[in-house]
């Protein structure tokens, strides 16, 4: 049996379901996310999780034991908020020092094992401050020592983020992945940001409206999407209707189905490809290039399509907006869709 | 150093004005009316002020009649605060029965207890009773309020978290919410003490034996307005000195909410 | 439907229990004070309070005496909230002088202004204009603070982006800040309204030939409990009227500000 | 002579120089960037072009005027701010209309023109609504209306899109680029994000505490940086210092200058490269893979050193952690500077 086991959950609130019949596992130190938009269920089962708010059916299980009813305080599940929910009156010692002493540890003990996590967390000369004399960052830091000094069996992240300047941002998922290798932690981050979903997670559990719907890896998730929702959700893929990816391959395909290609899929050369080389090419005009980070993204028209082209920096320098270019895509990267569900799924393996 | 100065000459100039206006302002009063420009029996001045706040102090009048307001003033602010805290933290736990009362307690609250005054004089007669429940009901309505507002608006989150960090409910009303409600219940209290002074004055002026509301009402009625402007000033001096206890008393408490703000102008360039 | 009809039996439920207390309150009243269980002499009770009102209403009493009251107070809202714009939009726009005359003015409103209702009465006479400028200055520091701390607190940013569109100072004062300032003029107001209706009243006690200030305090002398309790409903009425009219031109005036809240609830699953 | 230039500009605050002898001209539809961390200066000279700050020296010329001392209201700059700025109690509608009713145009003419610019920027709906009922981007947009109504000769944008969260701010980036596309306009965006910058300037200016450090187009920045300053702010480059540079490509580099290498310059094999090939080639173990969009990001770690590598997706999934991999990054693609400044540039255009 897995460490944590939510088995069949169910949960609505003024008739309306947000949960419909759940179930997952997950193992010991994995890092997992639920991933989704806002409202589709994902920060109510972190709740359920804890405790925090009631189940109409179903169990939840972890280490074996069963905790569906048990009170949040007995569960010794560690939980960080979006707003930090510090305590104010308090100093980062005496927050972080709060659950130990509930527990009527040693005074010197308590010291011990508080400043350990503070230097962990690199948080030490903020000890006499308030939450209040911290950044954003500083005060998540702290809520996350606040609940690692506790060993919780598992811990639970509700967009922990969110409120965190995009500078500081980084950093503190660094930390956060970090501290639950060092901890051998097992932890849970619900966020509806696919790219730090895809940044963090060993196991993404991707929702739709109260149901899960694709389980896997981020490379999984990202590479072999199961339906139109979970690519749309999942990366800047072109979506091309059947007759519009027809014209483009002038008839060469024929499938008559939505047909969803990745940006970095799409091969392009200044040259013509050689006749008769795999896949479909067809020609195009760069209509716009915008630099981001790394790489370029293209705009290319090709028969009043325009496509999405992601090319590396070094590449892209060859390629003048306006000009004429030559595409290709391999067959076994066309992902096609039919009313919503993936219908041809041509396999290929992650790290093989 | 050379920015200091500059700061310091910048912030220092409309003080300087004012003092010289105000001392103006002073000099004058006091040349008219000892001048015989008009007649002061209205207004008194300044140098008559000093005169006789010498032989209020001399003759004891001053300590009888402030302590008798000082005791009114304090007695209001004990019980009606203790009342506020207690009242709004019973309903701020028990949500039901606060939904059903707190709505009452505001209405209440709407009614000008000031105008109830002679009412309270004629229930509670002349003595101390009638301007410590006056001012003592006008300090709860603030305190209760302010409290109630606090707990209510208290962030779930913070709550949740001292749950699952092992605290019962009594444990966090005890050590998170109580604490974090400071602020508001004191800045109920810095209302609850404007209004204890003014509450315990009126009561005076409506019906009583003593205390500085009675001295006002019985000089003004001898004309005696030096003696009346004497009052005014130990009622001034009384409202600072308490206003300031909260301010350090504040301070005391609230250490973890003063943010330093030194320099975020600079940063905002 | 389902839905809806859960939602109002739980916002209904409390209202319901409420109104069962206080009507069941008011009857005990009526049936212990009648049945001589102790002397209403103090208390009155709620049929002799009903009786009495008629008469105060047919006898041409009533009319009499809240008209003066009513004078006083509007003369005082009016008097009191004008010098507070004009002085704080002047202080604002010439800030080196609101730099010097602020502190002075935040200064004498420490000073209880209605501990000087006997000078006042003294200074102005028994008649309208000693208890319109009592209530008058109330409304006057409220307005004041309220309209000066919003003129300083006005995002520059605005006033950049009006100079930037072509304003002059004056048309942004006109267009942009005093519209932008309202919501802390009306509240200023409310406040001012509590204030000059207590300030009428006390007023009224010290030295009056008119009012519903005087009516209280000459029924008190005379034990005549049940008048005082109906001038205290119509000061209530009067003051739930004046809030009414408040509310009606903030609705009217603040259509700007009202978030559609609708709904907020169910996104923060 | 260029439609903007700013001469010799200087300011300084309480005697602490923040605009130090500044130049630079812009021309007429050109979407400039004044890019810089917090406190360089670069508001403050966007401010002085605005006429809402002042200037100790320097003159600025706009369209053949000197505006140096010219009102803010007679200037016809509009000018978009990080906190929206509009007026409150006014609807969209007059918010927008607010600066031509200042100009007298007949109500029937305001009505048209202002209804055109709200059509084009998707508000029509919205013209009724007060600010208060708005979302941030929507805020914006009306900001943007008010302004562009005016017909302005150069619209100024001071880090408008701050305070929009991440969902929106690409889409209303894309909106301030298209508007300046369409209205012809001249605009100067400041910013703090060299991503915001690199996606939407035909030219940058880094401003680096009071001083211009470089200026150039967005792929100019980022693929030549002039200093380790500019490499510092523009991208993810590795940066590895002459000993270990030294050790990595085994005694083969030898210039004992600070070496700067950019994660996706650096090529990376399963099979060694043939002998001979140009450029260093190293051998090393990946020890990490952060999947971010369309690339992985792989740390490797070669002799101790571990360089961040950046592969698109496709290619990644080649690769895993722990594996051992080649390496080769081309001589002209290293670039090495000396004391902080750029010692040998080895010369490359850009789009040629």
């Amino acid at each position: 049996m897995s460490f944590l086991e939510v088995l069949n959950v169910c949960k609505s609130f003024d008739d309306q379901a947000v949960l419909k019949n759940i179930s997952l596992s997950i193992e010991k130190n994995e890092f997992t996310t639920l991933l989704g938009p806002s409202g589709c269920g994902k920060t109510t089962l972190l709740r359920s999780i804890a405790g925090l708010s009631s189940l109409d059916s179903g169990r939840v299980l972890l280490d074996g034991e069963d905790i569906t009813y048990k009170n949040p305080r007995d569960r010794n599940i560690g939980m960080i908020f979006q707003s930090y929910c510090l305590f104010p009156t308090m100093t980062v010692f005496d927050n972080v020092a709060y659950g130990l002493r509930l527990q009527k540890i040693p005074p010197e003990q308590t010291r011990e094992e508080v400043q350990g996590v503070l230097e962990s967390m690199n948080l030490l000369d903020k000890a006499k401050s308030f939450p209040a004399h911290l950044s954003g960052g500083e005060r998540q830091r702290v809520a996350l020592a606040r609940s690692l000094v506790m060993k919780p069996k598992i811990l639970l992240l509700d967009e922990p983020f969110n409120a965190i300047d995009a500078k500081m941002r980084k950093s503190l998922q660094l930390t956060v992945k970090d501290i639950h290798k060092e901890y051998g932690m097992t932890s849970i981050l619900v966020t509806h940001d696919q790219e730090e979903a895809m940044r963090m997670s060993d196991t993404i559990h991707l929702f739709n409206d109260g149901v899960i719907e694709q389980s896997g890896t981020p490379t999984d998730l990202y590479l072999d999407p199961k339906s139109k929702y979970v690519a749309s959700f999942m990366g800047n893929y072109n979506v091309i209707d059947a007759n519009s990816f027809s014209r483009v391959t002038h008839g060469r395909y024929q499938e008559g189905k939505t047909v969803v290609l990745r940006p970095e899929a799409i091969e392009l050369e200044k040259l013509p490809f050689e006749e008769g080389s795999p896949g479909h090419t067809f020609v195009g005009a760069i209509t716009s290039a915008v630099p981001q980070g790394s790489i370029v993204r293209f705009g290319v028209d090709t028969e009043g399509v325009v496509l999405n082209v992601d090319v590396l920096v070094d590449k892209a320098t060859a390629f003048r907006v306006g000009e004429q270019v030559h595409l290709r895509i391999l067959t076994d990267k066309i992902l096609s869709f039919c009313f919503g569900t993936r219908f041809s799924i041509l396999k290929r393996r992650v790290h093989d | 150093m050379n920015r200091n100065d500059k700061q310091s000459k910048r912030t220092h100039l409309p003080l300087i004005i004012r003092t010289v206006l105000l001392l103006a302002g002073i000099l004058l009063w006091e040349y008219f009316a000892t001048n015989g420009r008009y007649n002061p029996i209205f207004t008194s001045h300044p140098s008559g002020i000093i005169k006789d706040s010498i032989v209020f102090v001399t003759s004891g009048q001053l300590y009888k009649h402030a302590s008798i307001t000082v005791l009114e003033v304090f007695g209001a602010l004990f019980l009606g605060s203790l009342a506020g805290i207690a009242l709004a933290t019973f309903f701020g736990y028990f949500s039901f029965a606060g939904e059903i009362f707190t709505p009452i307690i505001s209405g209440i609250s709407c009614i000008p207890q000031l105008a109830l005054a002679p009412i309270y004089v004629l229930w509670f007669g002349l003595g101390l009773q009638s301007k410590i429940f006056l001012a003592g009901l006008m300090v709860f309505f603030n305190v209760f309020s302010a409290t109630y507002g606090a707990i209510k608006s208290m962030d779930k989150g913070i709550l949740e978290s001292a749950n699952l960090l092992g605290a019962s409910e009594f444990v966090t009303l005890r050590t998170v919410v109580l604490p974090s409600c400071m602020p508001w219940i004191l800045s109920g209290l810095r209302g609850g003490v404007s209004a204890a002074l003014i509450g315990a004055i009126i009561g005076e002026y409506i019906g009583s034996r003593g205390g500085l509301g009675w001295m006002i009402t019985y000089s003004t009625s001898y004309f005696n307005i030096s003696r009346v402007m004497s009052c005014i000033l130990v009622l001034l001096v009384l409202g600072l000195a308490l206003n300031k206890a909260l301010d350090l008393l504040e301070r005391r408490v609230l250490v973890w909410r003063t943010v330093t703000t030194l320099g975020t102008e600079r940063l905002k360039k």
